[in-house]
């Protein structure tokens, strides 16, 4: 059973209006329990739309889309999955522990079982000693990490990412990616993860699905043989610099010169 | 913000009411007597002790016996009145907030809501308060369920919560629409239901807007139940102290300064329970950094 | 700007249409129904009537009470400009006035015209356009200035870094972004103005305005006569408002994002 | 009431008192709605309710203060009260709007309205208003002038300033209106208590000159007392009570008639804010307008009553209104019952004519103090 | 003659009271003309005090800055630089035309010469036909190019920019970047950068200056051997992946693991 399963997905948005977008059309992808997979595209190709899809934030136009064997709805109601970000997201009024909670309260955990949660969501993100501080006491990166401690809180076997990183300086960002995938390989959690930079999703992946816009479809899937264990050295190896050269050949193709584009009214 | 922050502010204030006195003063000096004209129109006020008493004839006045051979002072009759037109606009303020609050989650759960009513809101607040006020006590004469008489003082309460529930229900329906797209997103991906958005995600977002929206709130409590208390003739207000001393205003001019004095504080007490409130629920927020 | 009917903006035209006729219905059949007297309450249709019978007399009484609001709008705000460049200016200034500014507003101000009817001639309508101004006033300086001061720091950085003046600064920089400022400002001061004006008839003066009239009617019963007033007095405190978003519109140009209260731009 | 026939105040509430006990059970709830603050215009229900003239009825008065937009006549009809003291162009208004109230006794036999202006300004009769600023309170409380006005041949739109005054006579005082409306025993007073800054002591009435609406022939019937039409025609106990509380009340203005000093006293203990010289120059101005009574107090005079229902077709103020559109019916006014209130007065020993009555005379002070 | 010479410069903030900062510490740094010089390294070392020095927008504390071989608050009156800061910073009340005239506006220029450079630089940024747009109605990558004109109009020998590509996504901002190179290398410009981006300051510069903080100085300056001629394909040599290399390694040493800090009040 594979842990997500996109079959013949499109999404039209406003249907039938001047305004239509055909922001997805026939996508496949299936992905395995244990995969890190990477979306990278343009902006506007439909990565986020396809992660939303996923996370049954949106219906599909048409296709399905199955999570763990069940319906992505289903798999929403259960809680299969946890969702992070491009900013942390964290809620300002929450103390840090709080804030991992959320999803765990939502669930109807008592609260000592969810204390206790999400202390140890805290260890596992290195941060134990930071329970009762709020979100603005920590820097931009310690706040990513209590976010994807609260996409992880629930245990979830699958992790949804929205370009989480997007809002880091580079030094912090590689430094991130180092204990994501650290805790992605303690707790054995598949990652669908979007993203604009290559090197991040070279870095991160087993596999990087490239997508090109209008409409949004996907162009490539790039295998990243990088072995399980990568460390900070193997952003100095052959084979990083080759999987770089190769998504960026991939995405060449996918790349209109739309920063010329005007700036439409709906554009976010 | 500091303590010292905190008494460098109050020392301001006091300075820029001892500016204001200074002014007040000055024009007395230079000011002619039974007003003037200037550039053909007439807007220099009469500086006479009838029309600008002193400074310090206002505030020994506070002092002095409300009436010859009346044994209360002033300041006990004022402090009395601001304390019960307080306790009318705190009422207003609650009833208003409550009407404000609810009426910003029916609009924010419904957009049908916010269409057919946000302008009738904008609407209801150009009605003169004037006419409201003798239908609100004629009605609220009417009203008498169980075991619930409508008391007259309750009349004024509902005409400052008239005009505290208008920003208050703007102010909330912002706040409460604020919630970050990706925050409503992450909500619903953990399958929470829109009561507990609102609960856990809506209403806390809201707060910064709904501080200012309170602070307007307040002071439109108190001039409802000021307004409505010399519309309605209430006895025992604020209100009614300045509508009675204004008449005597040519035999007792310091008199009515008195009361519009109470006024200020009166006003200046509801924003400054506001203020403490924010000071309580935003302890835990970011500060602002002052750009 | 078009006001073409497209089904977009007709739907939201539509809820309250429906709202306004309901609400409207109500009221008529509850008149109706209950056998409310006129001295109580009047029925809409007959407010109306009355509207129309005393249109000239009512749009007499609303150019003195909208005169009144107007005059003080126009001289509040242009004083309130004034007073908030030399505020951000002098930041001393600006310490001293903005406390005493913020607790204006939140004094029931109108209390005041009880004094200044003594300072002045009870005929002269000054007392009352002297209370809207100062009403006015205060909302427009208490914006602006935050427009005036509230400016990025790149962009005074970048100014500074072609060797700008501070009156260059002012102009180019301060001014444009307080222009925002100002219409927020507006359109809280219009309604304000109005009602202001309303209000200060209540301590006597000349019994021409919409204030006045509305009292002597309800003093002598004729209720619906003074719900035609009430109308009035809508109409105008309404119109006030739609002249100040009017105004924002014409000076915005077409489209451009509105800052909204965070001071963040919406795209 | 107790038929002890002893003018004696203490022996009259004691065996009152005693009445009280041997007559009640109960007490009778009843709200009487006030045109205005608390004031010694109202004195003789203050009176009554301190004297214990009301509980000797049976009855438990409650007294409602008016308000600037508190139309006494309307919570009468709408029940909010069981009596109300209405002006009676004011209150026919109304009736006309369809407020079935009717008037059961009238306190005020004159009209109390005066037009009072410096000498200087020679203002000594209504003919002189024109091209002077005339000030008025508005409120219905105006029409006595443009009646004045009218009968003069003067067009209140044209020939005159009209301007609102304040509630206190600044105006005057300060010169920028040239006559003001005042009330015998308010206003007038007020001007009298202000300094004169030319000689430093308090204006006379020497300084003053006045235009009485009454002897101008154009007063209009004030202070009544007005009661439900409805309730009159159909509940017979309301009609009962009415009888004892107008009885209750005369009884309270004759106490007043004779016992200005402490009449004045009540009401200054009840709160208002006036001074104590000046509540007695009002105590004493009101009874003037009461008695003598040659009818008997709060009887209705039918003469008065047509004269004030014709002013009130005739006279057209500023927006080009009359008061009244038709007549009063008949219906408007009943003499029904303050003549059974007044049958019981007589059997209670009380002088409800007060022939005798001789005004006293009453010093002012500064401020009214 | 060199086009920034910074000898000796110290800045401390708040200076003896308890919050004082030093910020930089005995900097020293030549740049000569036609020299593309980057300035790297982690969050508060100082890039951003050090080019406000260089433009005199700050004072140094001790030590002296000469621009063009004059002191630079001649330098700043004479307008010898233009200025790009991370937020376009462009002026939403003025079109696009007018933001790239208003340094010339306040130089005196007359209008029609103005309006001739404003188009002239549209071109160079390959604009043209957005001159009277207004700055909400483009996207944020023609922002950044509408900024980048707007610091070019005077034909500044010299150019500051700090973060300017910090906003974009990393497919635009690889595109701006080689906009940038063009531009420069047209205009002959000598730019001074400020980066988080490791591959940006390599790809760019001739000289990587690598700073570290607490207090503020700079560790390193390492020379980018990539020629003067950079195309897309520069970004797949192995020399712009030693560079790389080389700039990551210097960086490791002065990179504190400075993600466990808690946010100070001073930190923006
Ligand atoms: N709710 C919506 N309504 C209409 N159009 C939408 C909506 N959401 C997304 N779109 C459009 O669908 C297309 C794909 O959007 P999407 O957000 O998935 O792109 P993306 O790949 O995530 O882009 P970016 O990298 O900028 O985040 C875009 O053209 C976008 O404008
Ligand atoms: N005006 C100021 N007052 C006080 N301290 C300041 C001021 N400006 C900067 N600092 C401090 O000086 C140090 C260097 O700041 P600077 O902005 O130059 O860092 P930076 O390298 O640009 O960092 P970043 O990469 O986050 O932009 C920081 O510790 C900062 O807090
Ligand atoms: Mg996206
Ligand atoms: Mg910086």
């Amino acid at each position: 059973m594979s842990a997500v399963h996109v079959a013949g997905v499109s999404k039209i948005f406003n249907q039938g209006t001047p305004k239509q977008v055909d922001a997805l059309v026939d996508v496949n992808l299936t992905v395995e329990a244990g995969d890190f997979v990477s979306l990278i595209g343009p902006s506007g190709c439909g990565k986020s739309t396809l992660l939303r899809l996923i996370a049954n934030l949106l219906e599909p136009t048409t296709g399905s889309v199955t999570v763990n064997g069940k319906s992505s709805a289903q798999a929403r109601l259960d809680q299969d999955y946890g969702m992070a970000f491009q900013q942390a997201g964290l809620f300002d009024w929450r103390t840090v522990a709080k804030n991992i909670e959320l999803p765990l309260e939502l669930k109807g955990w008592d609260k000592e079982k969810r204390r206790a949660r999400a202390l140890e969501m805290l260890e596992l993100v290195k941060l134990p000693e930071f329970a009762e501080l709020y979100p603005w006491q920590l820097s931009g990166g310690m706040q990513q990490r209590i976010a994807i401690a609260r996409a992880l809180a629930a245990h979830p076997q699958l992790l949804l990412m929205d370009e989480p990183f997007g809002a880091l300086d580079e030094m912090t960002r590689e430094y991130m990616q180092g204990e994501l995938l650290r805790i992605c390989r303690e707790t054995k959690t598949t990652v669908v993860f979007v993203t604009h930079s290559i090197p991040e999703a070279v870095y991160l992946s087993n596999r990087v699905v490239v997508m090109s816009p209008r409409p949004g479809r996907i162009t490539k899937l790039i295998d990243v043989d990088l072995g399980r264990d990568r460390s900070e050295d193997t952003r100095n190896a052959d084979a990083f610099f080759h999987g770089i050269t190769a998504v960026r050949e991939a995405l060449r193709g996918t790349h209109a010169d739309h920063a010329n584009e005007v700036r439409g009214v709906e554009d976010r | 913000m500091t303590l010292r922050r905190a008494a460098y502010r109050t020392f301001m204030f006091v300075m820029a009411l001892a500016l204001v006195a200074a002014l007040w003063e000055g024009y007395k000096l230079v000011g002619p007597k039974d007003g003037g004209s200037l550039f053909g129109v007439s807007i220099l006020p009469r500086s006479n002790d009838t029309a600008m008493p002193h400074v310090w004839d206002m505030l020994s006045r506070y002092a002095r016996a409300e009436r010859r051979g009346s044994d209360t002072q002033i300041w006990q009759v004022v402090l009395s009145g601001a304390w019960y037109s307080l306790r009318l606009s705190l009422v207003g303020f609650v009833l208003g907030g409550s009407i404000g609050v609810g009426l910003a989650i029916l609009m924010a759960r419904f957009k049908r809501a916010e269409q057919g009513l946000l302008p009738y809101l904008v609407i209801s607040q150009t009605v003169p308060l004037i006419a409201l006020a003798p239908l609100v006590v004629a009605w609220g004469g009417k009203l008498e369920i169980g075991a619930f008489v409508w008391p007259r003082w309750l009349s004024a309460s509902v005409l400052g919560a008239f005009l505290a529930f208008f920003p208050i229900s703007v102010g909330s329906l912002r706040g409460l629409t604020s919630a970050p797209g990706a925050a409503v997103e992450l909500m619903s991906s953990y399958a929470a239901t829109w009561r507990q958005t609102l609960w856990k995600l809506r209403f806390p977002a809201a707060v910064p807007f709904m501080v200012p929206a309170f602070k307007l709130g307040a002071s439109g409590a108190v001039i409802g139940v000021v307004v409505a208390e010399i519309s309605t003739g209430l006895k025992g207000g604020i209100g009614r102290l300045i509508i009675e001393y204004a008449r005597e205003a040519t035999a007792d001019p310091a008199k009515v300064f008195t009361a519009v004095f109470g006024a200020a504080a009166l006003g200046l007490t509801m924003a400054g329970l506001v203020a403490l409130v924010d000071l309580v629920v935003m302890r835990n927020r970011p500060k602002e950094v002052a750009a | 700007m078009t006001v073409a009917l497209s089904p977009r903006r007709l739907r939201s035209v539509v809820p309250p249409l429906v709202f306004g006729l309901a609400f409207l219905a109500l009221w008529e059949s509850a008149v109706r129904g209950f056998d409310l007297k006129p001295y109580f309450l009047a029925a809409p249709t007959k407010i109306v009537g009355e509207f129309a019978d005393n249109v000239g007399l009512i749009w007499d009484s609303s150019m003195v009470s909208g005169g009144n609001a107007f005059v003080g709008l126009v001289v509040g705000t242009v004083l309130g400009v004034a007073m908030s460049f030399v505020l951000s200016r002098y930041r001393f200034l600006g310490e001293l006035v903005t406390p005493l500014a913020i607790a204006l507003n939140a004094i029931p101000i109108f209390v005041l015209v009880a004094v200044l009817n003594n300072m002045y001639s009870i005929t002269s309508e000054i007392p009352r356009r002297f209370m809207v101004t100062l009403v006015v006033y205060f909302i427009v300086l208490v914006n602006v200035a935050k427009g005036l001061t509230q400016v990025k720091g790149t962009h005074v950085e970048l100014m500074r870094s072609y060797a700008a003046s501070d009156f260059e600064i002012l102009r180019k920089v301060r001014v444009p972004n307080a222009k925002p400022y100002l219409f927020t400002a507006l359109k809280i001061a219009a309604p304000a103005s109005v009602i202001t004006a309303f209000v200060s008839e209540y301590f006597g003066g000349s019994q021409n305005g919409l204030g006045s009239r509305i009292t002597s009617n309800i003093a002598n019963s004729r209720n619906a006569t003074a719900w035609a007033y009430v109308l009035g007095a809508c109409l105008l405190g309404l119109g006030f408002y739609i002249i100040s978003v009017a105004l924002e519109n014409v000076t915005r140009k077409e489209g451009a994002p509105i800052a909204t209260k965070q001071g963040k731009i919406k795209k | 009431g107790g038929s002890d026939d002893t003018t004696d105040e203490a022996a009259t509430e004691e065996t009152t008192g005693e009445a009280t006990t041997e007559e009640c059970t109960e007490l009778t709830p009843v709200k009487l709605q006030l045109q205005w603050f608390i004031q010694a215009q109202f004195a003789g229900y203050f009176a009554a309710q301190d004297q214990g003239f009301y509980e000797d009825m049976c009855l438990d008065v409650e007294i409602v203060e008016g308000g600037v937009d508190i139309v006494p006549q309307t919570q009468l009809a709408n029940g909010d009260v069981d009596f109300a003291i209405s002006w009676v162009s004011k209150a026919l208004a109304s009736r006309e709007a369809g407020a079935n109230i009717v008037n059961i006794a009238q306190i005020f036999q004159r009209s109390g309205t005066l037009q009072v202006s410096f000498k200087d300004a020679g203002i000594s009769s209504v003919a002189d208003f024109a091209g002077k600023k005339i000030g008025n309170w508005g409120f219905g409380n105006e029409f006595e002038i443009f009646a004045a006005l009218t009968k003069a041949g003067l067009d209140p739109a044209k020939d005159v300033e009209l301007v609102q005054q304040q509630f206190d006579m600044s105006g005057l005082l300060a010169g920028d209106i040239d006559a003001a409306e005042a009330m015998t025993y308010n206003e007038y007073a007020q001007v009298l208590e202000a300094k004169n800054p030319d000689t430093g002591e308090l204006y006379k009435p020497e300084d003053l000159n006045v235009v009485s609406y009454e002897a101008e022939g154009v007063g209009m019937l004030q202070d009544a007392i007005w009661a439900s039409g409805e309730k009159l025609a159909s509940d017979e106990a309301y009609k009962a009570t009415a009888v004892k509380f107008v009885a209750a009340s005369l009884k309270g203005w004759a106490y007043c008639r004779d016992n200005a000093e402490s009449c004045r006293d009540i009401v200054v203990a009840k709160g208002s804010k006036l001074g104590a010289s000046h509540q007695l120059w009002q105590m004493n101005e009101v009874n003037k307008l009461i008695w003598p009574a040659a009818g008997g107090v709060g009887a209705i005079d039918s003469a008065a009553w047509d004269r004030t229902a014709a002013l009130a077709q005739e006279t057209k103020n500023l927006e080009g209104k009359t008061v009244l559109t038709a007549a009063p019916d008949a219906e408007a006014y009943t003499n029904d019952i303050v003549t059974e209130a007044l049958a019981l007065l007589e059997a209670d020993g009380v002088d409800t004519k007060g022939e005798g009555f001789a005004p006293i005379e009453v010093t002012l002070n500064e401020g009214g103090n």
